[in-house]
């Protein structure tokens, strides 16, 4: 039985983005390592909202053309739309964070020369 | 060892300890609450017409969110401009 | 970026409608079958990248003006927040699905649990996959042109 | 349905629907582009001061998206206005207000300002929303909207380096800790199906995972508040801003600061006092008091090395979001008893005072900096002779940030100093201290800037443009009331917000009795 191997999976994906983003050098790897972060968080709400049903799992809970037995036995087999909608809105905002950053280390190469993020330490406390 | 990974280090580790309970504490597949989903499920239909559940969350129930998300693309796409106003033929 | 080969180019050119045609379809049918305004808008976003692939950022750059592609974005924006305002106006609730059972347009309701999908229903909401749509396919579109043209212009005006 | 009835949506879909409209309105000319700018902050402001006297009689108020009647298990979105969001509201909106002035004459002379003006309405409306929102997911998002453009503010100057690192650093830290949100917004779903906080309130059994969430809410919304540990961003993003940018984003800062009242106090509010674990709930007052300590230290002893005239403001910000800390977490101990109130009223009334003193000082600076385009402060002296005005309101918000008595900074300082010596002398001492401290600092750079001899370089400088006196006229105008009037001001405006904090009932009670 597959116990709870998703939130397993999150917890590993939230670990390696952390780890990237804390130990690595190169800005580019920092960004990845972020959105490593963000799927994990996307996954972990994913699965929140999956619910068991028969043997085959739950269905999308949309009607067109459902399977019969699934429409018998409505909510019970059907899983939780309010994951998948936030889920929607988390992916739109992890696009949007990725467009920003990956703007912004063009410009930061374009300026320094180097994505190391040693050198382009200037700012001091 | 520099002092900074030091901390980021125990930092870590401490994080990691939170998450992995809550890992443990989660089922899988059997939610413990469901009222709101099973409402969402049941009046879909009626109440918006539309017969796919995730679409009338997405922009009936929770429409709000859904304008909230169009101005984040709105505003990352103005942000990308902004920053890439210098950039002339 | 530069151009592509021929074939590439031509290749391209087929079968752009037919990414179009798909992302718009499933932008339009977002309330019966999975998929709905973003869905629809990043695939027929992915056939425009199709086309900076094929013919060179450059290339596109000057064809196509940035400030036009905003201002198409912010109609598809004044769509979207247009409606909800049109919801405040008609239907005395901000965000409210004034179409639902009226007779104008998108009007009718399916009785609960039916699995007949019937393209006038859902009041609003395909308006607001519409408007969504719009918006993203031009968003996604300037956010990859710029970044495109970005990473090969020799140098920036300063 | 009388008008009142739709204001609070109102007030966040009217700047969002200026933000759509400015790219199309500026395609007209310049001059159309601030006015209309101005014109919608000019609306809202209206709207929010009507909601206020409105909320402030007659307790919380809710507006429902999409449908008039509530289902039984909240399915739709809630906004939920209560005294203490509409506290934070007056905020936002007079410095977004004063703000926008500013940086009509501030701006003039940079490119790509049609995109500028959409991004502040943006940050506005965000603003707005974190603070009027009911739902848990709702005020993720606009959180994450106000952590993309105040990222992308923030990098406006493109071709400073400092800036785009400024920026980078400030856009890595707010994405994970929003996802930290978003991960506890995860787990309250899990475990209650709702997403609603009065919802959520009314059936919290602070469980083990509520624990773990309470913990990443409080760190990644303390963090963008610029609580101690993770403050690095606030220096370099505040020092490399423009001036009216650093300004908005001094309201920014205090709304993330009001997501953590709202946690600490309603959500998490009857499980504080209801499940008599003195043991953990002990735990979180002192955890904030300690983080309130060290910032006010870090922020007032960096103050002291900078030689940047913003960087140098923006540390005494840090140091002035641990005074209000020090007040929430005294004002934690002991709810409602004695000095726990005083200590929460001083705490809430530093964060309108905070946001209006250190405000005006970064205005000055962006004055100094638009006048001699000068930021470091060795390189500036005797400014005083030409720029008058600018030295007077620097004189004012200096005593102000430090606390003296003709100033608004002094009432809130005075109610936050005499609970904590109730609860525990020695952190008093420490706060007054480094008060006294800031006040030395300031007065080091009133002389290197403004007083001294006359240097060549500047000779020619001259005082900045009428909209920026008008501004920056505006703050000082309102610091002196404050400062006069502080019982008036205490009495009609502080109090029912910390009222609306403490008996976090009234808040729950309004969305179920809706429902029921």
């Amino acid at each position: 039985m597959i116990y709870n191997i998703p939130f397993i999976a999150v917890v590993a994906m939230i670990f390696i983005g952390l780890y990237a983003v804390l130990f690595k050098r190169n800005l580019v790897k920092m960004v990845i390592g972020i959105i490593i972060i963000e799927s994990g968080v996307n996954l972990f709400l994913i699965t929140l909202g999956y619910r068991w049903f028969g043997e085959n799992g739950g269905v999308v809970p949309i009607f067109t053309n459902a399977p019969s037995e699934a429409i018998n036995n409505a909510p019970e087999s059907m899983v939780l739309p309010v994951p998948q909608a936030l889920t929607l809105t988390s992916i739109v905002i992890g696009v949007a964070v990725l467009a920003l950053m990956l703007s912004i280390v063009m410009h930061i190469y374009r300026h320094y020369g180097t994505l190391d993020v040693r050198k382009i330490r200037r700012l001091k406390e | 060892m520099s002092l900074r990974t030091i901390v980021a280090a125990v930092m870590f580790s401490i994080l990691a300890m939170f998450f992995v309970f809550t890992a443990f504490m989660l089922s899988f597949g059997v939610p413990k609450a469901t009222q709101m989903d099973d409402y969402i499920i049941m009046n879909t239909q009626k109440e918006t017409g539309t017969n796919s559940g995730v679409t009338t969350v997405v922009f009936d129930y929770r429409g709000f969110d859904t304008l909230g998300e169009a101005t984040i693309l709105f505003a990352a796409v103005s942000g990308v401009i902004m920053i890439f106003r210098r950039l002339k033929k | 970026m530069s151009q592509m080969s021929k074939i590439v180019r031509t290749i391209s050119n087929i079968i752009f409608p037919f990414i179009m045609i798909f992302g718009l379809y499933v932008i339009a049918h977002g309330h019966l079958t999975p998929g709905g305004g973003f869905q629809g808008g990043a695939v027929a976003a992915s056939g425009c990248v199709l086309l900076i692939v094929a013919y060179g950022s450059a290339w596109i750059f000057e064809r196509i003006k940035v400030s036009r592609l905003s201002i198409f974005e912010s109609t598809g924006a004044l769509g979207f927040i247009g409606i909800a305002f049109l919801g405040l106006i008609l239907g005395g609730v901000f965000f409210k699905n004034f179409l639902v059972g009226s007779n104008i347009i998108f009007g009718n309701i399916p009785q609960t649990l039916s699995t007949s999908s019937d393209f006038n229903t859902a009041g609003a909401l395909p308006l607001m996959n519409f408007a969504v749509g719009v918006k993203v396919i031009s968003g996604l579109f300037v956010i990859v042109l710029i970044m495109a043209y970005a990473s090969c212009a020799k140098e920036w005006k300063k | 349905m009388n008008f009142l009835e739709f204001t609070p949506p109102l007030i966040v879909a009217i700047p969002l629907f200026g933000a759509f409209l400015t790219p199309i309105i500026s395609k007209i000319n310049e001059k159309a582009r601030n006015i209309f700018a101005i014109l919608i902050l000019l609306i809202t402001a209206c709207l929010v001061f009507l909601l206020t006297q409105d909320v402030f009689t007659n307790g919380p108020r809710t507006y429902i998206f999409g449908d008039s009647n509530l289902a039984i298990p909240v399915v739709r979105i809630l906004f939920e206005v209560d005294g203490m969001s509409m506290f934070m509201a007056i905020i936002s909106i007079t410095l977004a207000l004063l703000g926008v002035i500013y940086s009509w004459s501030y701006m003039k002379e940079n490119d790509g300002l049609d995109k500028y003006y959409t991004l502040v309405l943006l940050l506005v409306a965000s603003m707005l929303g974190m603070e009027f929102t009911g739902d848990l997911f709702n005020f993720f998002v606009f959180l994450e909207i106000s952590c993309i453009t105040s990222c992308a503010l923030i990098a406006f100057y493109v071709n400073k380096g400092e800036s785009l690192e400024a920026a980078f650093k400030y856009i890595v830290i707010s994405s994970i800790g929003a996802l930290f949100v978003l991960f506890a917004v995860g787990l309250f779903y899990a475990q209650y199906n709702a997403l609603n906080m009065a919802t959520i309130a009314s059936v919290l059994s602070f469980g083990f995972l509520d624990k773990i969430a309470l913990v990443l809410l409080i760190a990644a919304l303390g963090m963008k508040a610029g609580l101690a540990p993770m403050h690095m961003w606030l220096p370099d993003s505040y020092g490399e801003a423009p001036a009216s940018v650093t300004f908005i984003l001094v309201a920014a800062t205090q709304a993330s600061l009001y997501g953590v009242l709202r946690i600490l106090f309603t959500v998490y509010g009857n499980a504080f006092t209801n499940i008599a674990s003195v043991f953990s709930s002990a735990i979180i007052h002192w955890f904030i008091i300690g983080l309130a300590l060290i910032t006010i230290l870090i922020g007032v002893i960096m103050a002291l090395i900078q030689t940047d005239f913003k960087r140098l403001i923006a540390f005494a910000a840090v140091a002035e979001i641990g005074y209000i800390f020090l007040g929430i977490g005294v004002g934690l101990t002991s709810l409602g008893v004695g000095y726990g109130k005083t200590a929460l009223e001083g705490g809430v009334f530093h964060i309108m005072n905070d946001a209006f003193d250190i405000g005006l000082l970064f205005l000055v600076a962006g004055a100094v900096y638009y006048a001699t385009k000068e930021t470091s402060l060795n390189k500036m002296g005797g400014l005083a002779r030409n720029m008058k005005y600018t030295a007077i309101f620097f004189i004012v918000g200096l005593l102000a940030v430090s606390g003296l008595p003709p100033f608004n900074g002094f009432v809130s300082k005075l109610l936050i100093y005499e609970s904590t010596f109730q609860l525990n002398p020695i952190i008093a001492i420490i706060a007054i201290l480094a008060s006294i401290l800031l006040l030395a600092i300031f007065v080091k750079v009133f002389y290197s800037v403004f007083m001294g001899p006359e240097l060549p370089k500047l000779k020619d400088v001259k005082e900045v443009p009428k909209s920026m006196l008008v501004a920056m006229g505006a703050i000082v105008v309102i610091i002196i009331i404050f400062g006069l009037f502080p019982n008036l001001i205490i009495n009609n405006i502080v109090q029912p917000a910390t009222n609306a904090l403490i008996n976090s009932s009234s808040y729950i009670s309004k969305v179920l009795s809706v429902v029921i």
